[in-house]
């Protein structure tokens, strides 16, 4: 950890960010940020939720302004009006939120923007092929005509991956690409950084998955309140020295201690079968005070299963039965009355109003405990919005509009809205995805409070650590069938993919 | 964490308590100061070039002559909440006066007016109900579902009595639109009134009201909020039909008739007068302030226009030059901050 | 007694040529005669008309001229008038039950006969006809209608086969509607369009059908544009409206009004039968 | 993984397979099942209970009818893909045409057709740009702004003449509308046919059409891909308006007249058609088949109805209700799929 001196004059081709500031209204996001990033290498971009990680990179790749500072790329100084005139210099970027567009097909969506012509229309042809070859290499095979629409999230993320790939950028910004991807995905795609960082490109590599760092960067740049708080040369530093500078304090553990579940059963789940067969015959119980974990590779239904068990998604056959009473899943409403929520996995275009502030984002589906008489007065909001907010440690406040929050507070505010129901049931689907290593360590804590106040509590989560550390029991998914329940002390990394492969 | 917490709730709390003190005020005017510049900067013009303009009288012509378009506005701002639009206003409008005359009057049914009221109403909401539910169960965007029923309901307006009109109400129902009492309220601009106030405290604070915003900013994250998004949009649209069915009665009391032709394009001032006062067309952004604000916008526009004696051509540029600088004052505003 | 200063004139739609050559006309004969003029246009609205008028009577006008928008006349205009004490002249239609203190209009009945008895005789007194009328239900629709019939009825071997109804009295429906009546039934021999635009549109309509036998077509109002189309044969005859002699008449009426004089009720004008022979008078000066 | 990834492009594959072999013939009206379909229908009805429906001279005819639409409806299909919408092209299609007689005719400037045809357009063409200028710098919603337009053009467009109309052009130039070259096709109506070919292929294959759908399908995108959002967006709407002033001079040729009143309610006429043809308001979905189809659609439905000899009445409601049936056919076949 070292204050650096400025760098001036280029002794490298690379990088230079020189004291970039950035206010919105009063609030500064980015104080005097300073790093650089070498031809050829990797910068891991490491921080806290809001630290203002993607600000940074939103400004080397044009699509924000700073208030102040300078930067210098390739030894001139450089100062992109807008996206396009980044990608002209050779700066590429994906960005934190996924986003494609829809209704475009897959290779449409990798080249949009620079569609390849070829005698004065569009080269359909070496589009889908080429397009259909990146991806193929970032293990993902789809039809590269069919929409994105269709694309599940780790799909699409591997679109937007694809994109940037194919930019032939000298310098790319990954700003959490691996966030919904699973642990093969996440590899392959390292082999394709490590190939182009052979080829001389450099990356700055954004993530909240610290084990991810030391297997992919070269050097370490942290950041805390929108300054640099330190600098490593070496990659392989101690995960706990990077969190404590991260968060300005050492986080003792990762992973609380659960306690012994109740003997009330309170989700029983029996011969459960979607329409489109995404999954089959599962059943399986959960008590009082328990956590299920589920996990399963990418694609495996669990997403599928969950929602239907909350009643997004209708069934084909099965029971669900809660504290005994057989719920009827005709919608959302349905199981929320019978106390199912549901923590979605795609908090955009599910999770959230971006418009609207915190506290009504709380407020909605809460109604019965804001407004238990059908009157919603301010005040009884920001009331209900603090108590969530401070729950969860949300940066923000009840009347701050939840699209100007970094997205792993977003998450925090899907949480907090369920948490004070307080519901039988709670499920979470990727409860951490892009979510600080410190905050996330509090949202396991509020989970094992769930549980210990008396809820059946289910996480579905790519994160295998985060299943094992987490749960009582592990169910495992693969292709849609329940391949097994493992118990705490007999599940292990080995086991829980042995099973998710078979 | 703690730390970085604390700093950013201190300077947050600045800003709460900066938006607290005039929050009781403008609770209903919220995200509006834009197009109330506007208006306000219109009036002062016409105040200072017209010397009939700032007149008790005129203020109330001004009233009376919003009347209509106010009611029908209230409706189409819940539409627009919830992401939708609704084309069919004008005709719903025409049809319930018609079946308000066919009822009531001598020559058809005379059923007395009352009677023809209720039934007015009744259809108005059907035509709102069948909108509803093109859109929620036949999957129609509203666009389309709305336009055929603009067309349906103009059909079945005509057909009545056969494009003819019905002529001469008792005196107590046009008195409703012409009488003033406590010498300046008439019984229909206190109804615009009442309703404006009635729906701005259920939007703002009724669970259901402000669920119509939580399905205007995402209708997925209303439903899996436990929402009932279909028979919330289903009501939505049967209440803004009976809204332009009320309209179509009070144009009744103050034409002292009513015309199968009533309402052809007040669709289009309807959206525009919600549009002005600040709504988002995507939904999930608008109130009743902000749309009582465009109505008076496009009423008082209209009146001062006439006011100044200005040719009715030229009076088309202006109406859509102001329009457009009302309008951009938000923008403006909203970038500076 | 007192002279008439500044005068209201409320037109229905001055996007229809017939409504706006009176407007022009009333604005011309009135700056001759010194007298302000505020107009309004309702664009076919009646609601927006009451509010017009209510903004007209808080400009203290003198008296207004009310062209009544909408289907039918309403009575409210001319009711918020009378009681703030002003004198209203109506032009073209008269409601029920609020008459104007008088009525200027041309006798549309009868001249609607004179050019459904000028054509059928043209056409030899037998054939096939259409009729593509105005907009359903409005009193010159009405009217118009009545007075062919009449006309018609001594022409036994004349055949209506076929009637359309515009929706705006528009040009271009005028073509689409008669393209679509010349499809339905090609051997169409006589056309009446309700007003000069859906004639001239009929017009057209015949020029691109180009059927094998003369097709003879008849409008009403004698629009100006439709005058000098007349006198190039595009169609055969119409019934010329005084509009400009109406809108001096309207003005007229309404200074003798405030000076306290007393009017006939209904002062109607003839539309006359205009074909090639005569039409050139009326292109010289529209009466 | 592996695994599962290969089901799903199996599934993928098999979709792909099927719609590679009809790529080629229906690449043009892709997403246009649904209305096609009802359009179909309709045609079947028609000819069934007409016998003059299903003739040579009825299927010119209802082209000839459609060109004005067609013309302006192709405009509207890039504003509405952009995620846009343009309520001016009935009012820009008419100061156009007046622009040209004023120009033209021998009583005002007399500098002939051809002037009057390129000043007309120049006129169009500058009212969309300053529609999108309205948009994209002082960024009004395109409802707004082009509302405004639409006032101030109509406006405009009386004020030339002082509401008057113009009539009576060369023959050469009404004869564009009215002679049927090769014993079937006019200028005007190859004109449409043309433009909607050439927009077709410009949206399908060429990568600035492209732009426009990634642009509508989310302009934050599109504009991080390095996509040019503002000036494509100033292009589209001055394109519109372009088109609409070009349909504005073709319907002068077809009326052999000009009037400042002509297209009033157009703007409602044509969102419709691109609506109906598949397009979606919210932009990114469309196609200028889809538009096609809903030009077709809305021609055929008229003309079928007059030939029919409905009442203008029931027309109107049936024109509703099929306009609702042709959009659901839709709906119901995506559902199903
Ligand atoms: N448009 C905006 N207006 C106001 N504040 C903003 C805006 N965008 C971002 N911020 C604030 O700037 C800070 C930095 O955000 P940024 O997205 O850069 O964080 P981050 O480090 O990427 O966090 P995360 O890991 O959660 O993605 C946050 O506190 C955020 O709330
Ligand atoms: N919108 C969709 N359209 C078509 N197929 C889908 C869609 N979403 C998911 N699937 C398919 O359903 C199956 C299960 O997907 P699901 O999202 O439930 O998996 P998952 O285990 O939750 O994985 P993850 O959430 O990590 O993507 C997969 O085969 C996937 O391809
Ligand atoms: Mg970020
Ligand atoms: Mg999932």
């Amino acid at each position: 950890m070292s204050a650096e001196p400025r760098q001036s004059e280029s002794p490298h081709n690379g990088l230079f960010v020189n004291g970039l500031c950035k206010s919105y209204g009063p609030v500064q996001v980015l104080a005097d940020a300073s790093f650089e990033v070498r031809p050829g290498e990797v910068v891991a971009l490491l921080g806290e939720n809001g630290a203002g990680k993607s600000t940074v990179s939103n400004i080397i790749a044009g699509s924000i302004k700073p208030d102040a500072g300078t930067i210098i790329w390739r030894g001139k100084p450089y100062s992109p009006a807008n996206p396009a005139a980044a990608i002209e210099a050779g700066v590429g970027m994906i960005h934190q939120e996924l986003k494609l567009l829809p209704d475009l097909s897959v290779a449409e969506n990798v080249y949009v923007g620079r569609l390849p012509m070829r005698s004065g229309r569009i080269d359909r042809a070496t589009m889908n092929a080429k397009a259909s070859a990146q991806l193929k290499r970032l293990g993902l095979d789809v039809s590269p005509e069919r929409k994105v629409r269709t694309l599940r999230v780790a799909a699409q993320q591997q679109v937007e991956i694809a994109k940037a790939l194919t930019l032939n950028a000298e310098l790319l910004i990954l700003d959490e690409p691996t966030a919904a991807l699973g642990g093969e995905e996440t590899e392959l795609l390292f082999k394709q950084i490590r190939k182009l960082k052979a080829e001389g490109m450099s990356f700055i590599y954004i993530s909240h998955r610290l084990d991810e760092i030391a297997q992919i960067a070269d050097r370490v740049v942290v950041m805390r309140d929108g300054r640099i708080v330190a600098r490593h040369e070496r990659a392989d530093i101690p995960v706990r020295t990077v969190v404590e500078q991260m968060v300005g304090r050492s986080v003792e553990r990762m992973f609380p201690k659960l306690s012994p579940p109740g003997e009330k059963t309170l989700l029983e789940v029996e011969n459960l079968s979607s329409p489109e067969r995404s999954f089959n015959n599962v059943s399986f119980s959960v008590k009082s005070g328990e956590i299920l974990g589920i996990a399963g590779l990418i694609g495996a239904g669990r997403t599928e299963l969950v929602r239907a068990i909350a009643g997004a998604d209708p069934i084909s056959s099965g029971v669900v039965r809660v504290a005994d009473q057989p719920v009827h899943l005709s919608g959302p409403a349905a199981a929320i009355r019978a106390g199912v929520v549901l923590v979605p996995e795609d908090r955009k275009e599910q999770g959230v109003v971006l418009e609207q502030t915190i506290g009504e984002n709380l407020a909605i589906g809460n109604f019965d405990h804001v407004a238990p008489k059908g009157w919603v007065f301010p005040k009884a909001v920001q009331r209900f919005a603090e108590t969530g907010i401070s729950r969860l440690g949300v940066k923000g406040r009840p009347n701050q509009a939840v699209s100007k929050l970094s997205g792993g507070n977003q998450q925090k505010v899907i949480i907090a809205k369920w948490v004070s129901r307080p519901p039988k049931v709670f499920i979470l689907d990727e409860p951490t995805r892009g979510i600080d290593v410190g905050a996330r360590a509090a949202i396991y804590d509020v989970i094992a409070d769930l549980a210990r106040s008396g809820m059946a509590v289910v996480v579905v989560s790519s994160d295998l650590e985060e299943v094992l550390g987490l749960s009582h029991r592990v169910l495992v998914l693969s292709r849609g069938r329940q391949r097994g329940i493992l118990d705490r002390d007999e599940s292990s990394n080995v086991a829980v993919m042995e099973l998710a492969t078979s | 964490m703690a730390v970085s917490n604390e700093t950013s709730e201190l300077k947050a709390g600045t800003g709460a308590a900066q938006a607290a003190s005039g929050a009781k005020l403008s609770a209903l005017f919220a995200g509006t100061m834009g197009p109330l510049i506007g208006l306000v900067l219109l009036c002062l013009a016409l105040a200072l070039t017209t010397d009939t303009f700032l007149t008790v009288r005129n203020i109330l012509n001004v009233l009376d002559q919003v009347t209509v378009l106010g009611i029908m506005a209230i409706g189409m701002t819940l539409v627009i909440l919830i992401g939708g639009i609704d084309l069919s206003v004008g005709s719903v409008l025409a049809l319930a006066a018609m079946v308000m005359g066919y009822v009531a009057y001598p020559d058809y049914l005379n059923l007395g007016v009352p009677v023809g009221i209720v039934a007015a109403l009744m259809v108005a909401a059907l035509c709102g109900l069948v909108s509803g539910l093109l859109v929620t169960v036949t999957k129609l965007p509203p666009f389309i579902a709305t336009l055929a029923m603009m067309s349906v309901a103009r059909g079945l307006a005509n057909m009545i009595t056969d494009g003819s009109q019905i002529v001469g109400f008792p005196d107590w129902f046009t008195n409703l639109s012409i009488v003033r009492h406590f010498g300046f309220l008439s019984v229909t601009v206190g109804l615009m009134i009442v309703l404006a106030i009635v729906f701005a405290i259920f939007l703002n604070y009724r669970a259901t009201g402000r669920s119509l915003y939580a399905i205007g900013g995402s209708a997925e994250v209303a439903r899996l909020s436990g929402i009932p998004v279909k028979s919330l949009t289903n009501w939505v649209y049967a209440i803004c039909a009976l809204l332009a069915g009320l309209a179509g009665i009070v144009l009744a009391a103050r034409l002292d008739s009513v015309q199968p032709s009533s309402g052809v394009g007040y669709e289009l001032d309807t959206i525009a007068a919600v549009v002005i006062g600040g709504a988002s067309l995507s939904g999930g952004i608008g109130s009743i302030g902000g749309t009582a604000i465009g109505v008076l916008i496009i009423g008082v526009l209209r009146n001062g226009l006439n006011l100044l004696g200005v040719s009715p051509f030229i009076q088309q540029v202006v109406i859509g030059v102001v329009i457009a600088l009302a309008v951009a004052t938000d923008t403006w505003r909203r970038r500076r901050q | 007694a007192k002279d008439a200063k500044k005068l209201g004139l409320a037109v229905a739609n001055l996007q229809a040529d017939f409504f706006n050559q009176i407007k022009q006309s009333v604005e011309a004969y009135a700056k001759e005669k010194g007298i302000e003029v505020i107009t309004v246009d309702a664009k076919g609205d009646s609601a927006t008309q009451v509010s017009q008028v209510q903004d007209l009577v808080t400009q203290n006008i003198d008296a207004l001229i009310y062209i009544p928008a909408g289907a039918t006349a309403a009575t409210v205009p001319t009711k918020t008038a009378k009681a703030a004490g002003i004198p209203v002249v109506n032009v073209d239609r008269n409601a029920e039950g609020a008459p104007g203190d008088t009525f200027i209009a041309t006798d549309s009945v009868n001249s609607a006969k004179g050019v459904c008895d000028y054509i059928a005789k043209q056409a030899g007194g037998k054939g096939e006809m259409v009729i593509i009328h105005g907009q359903k239900g409005t009193t010159p629709e009405v009217d118009r209608s009545k007075g062919c019939g009449e006309a018609l009825k001594a022409y036994p071997d004349i055949k209506v086969v076929g009637e359309l109804w515009s929706d705006q009295w528009h040009q271009d429906e005028g073509f689409k509607l008669a393209q679509d009546l010349l499809q339905a039934h090609p051997n169409v021999s006589i056309i009446f369009g309700q007003a000069d635009a859906l004639a001239l549109g009929a017009a057209q309509a015949v020029k691109v059908a180009n059927p094998d036998h003369k097709v003879w077509i008849a409008g009403f109002d004698g629009d100006v544009a439709a005058l000098k189309a007349l006198k190039d044969g595009v169609f055969d005859v119409t019934a010329t409206q005084q509009t400009q002699g109406m809108g001096r008449l309207a003005v007229d009426s309404a200074i003798k009004i405030v000076a306290g004089e007393k009017l006939p009720a209904e002062q109607l004008q003839d539309a006359t039968l205009t074909t090639k022979d005569n039409v050139a008078q009326f292109i010289e000066k529209h009466p």
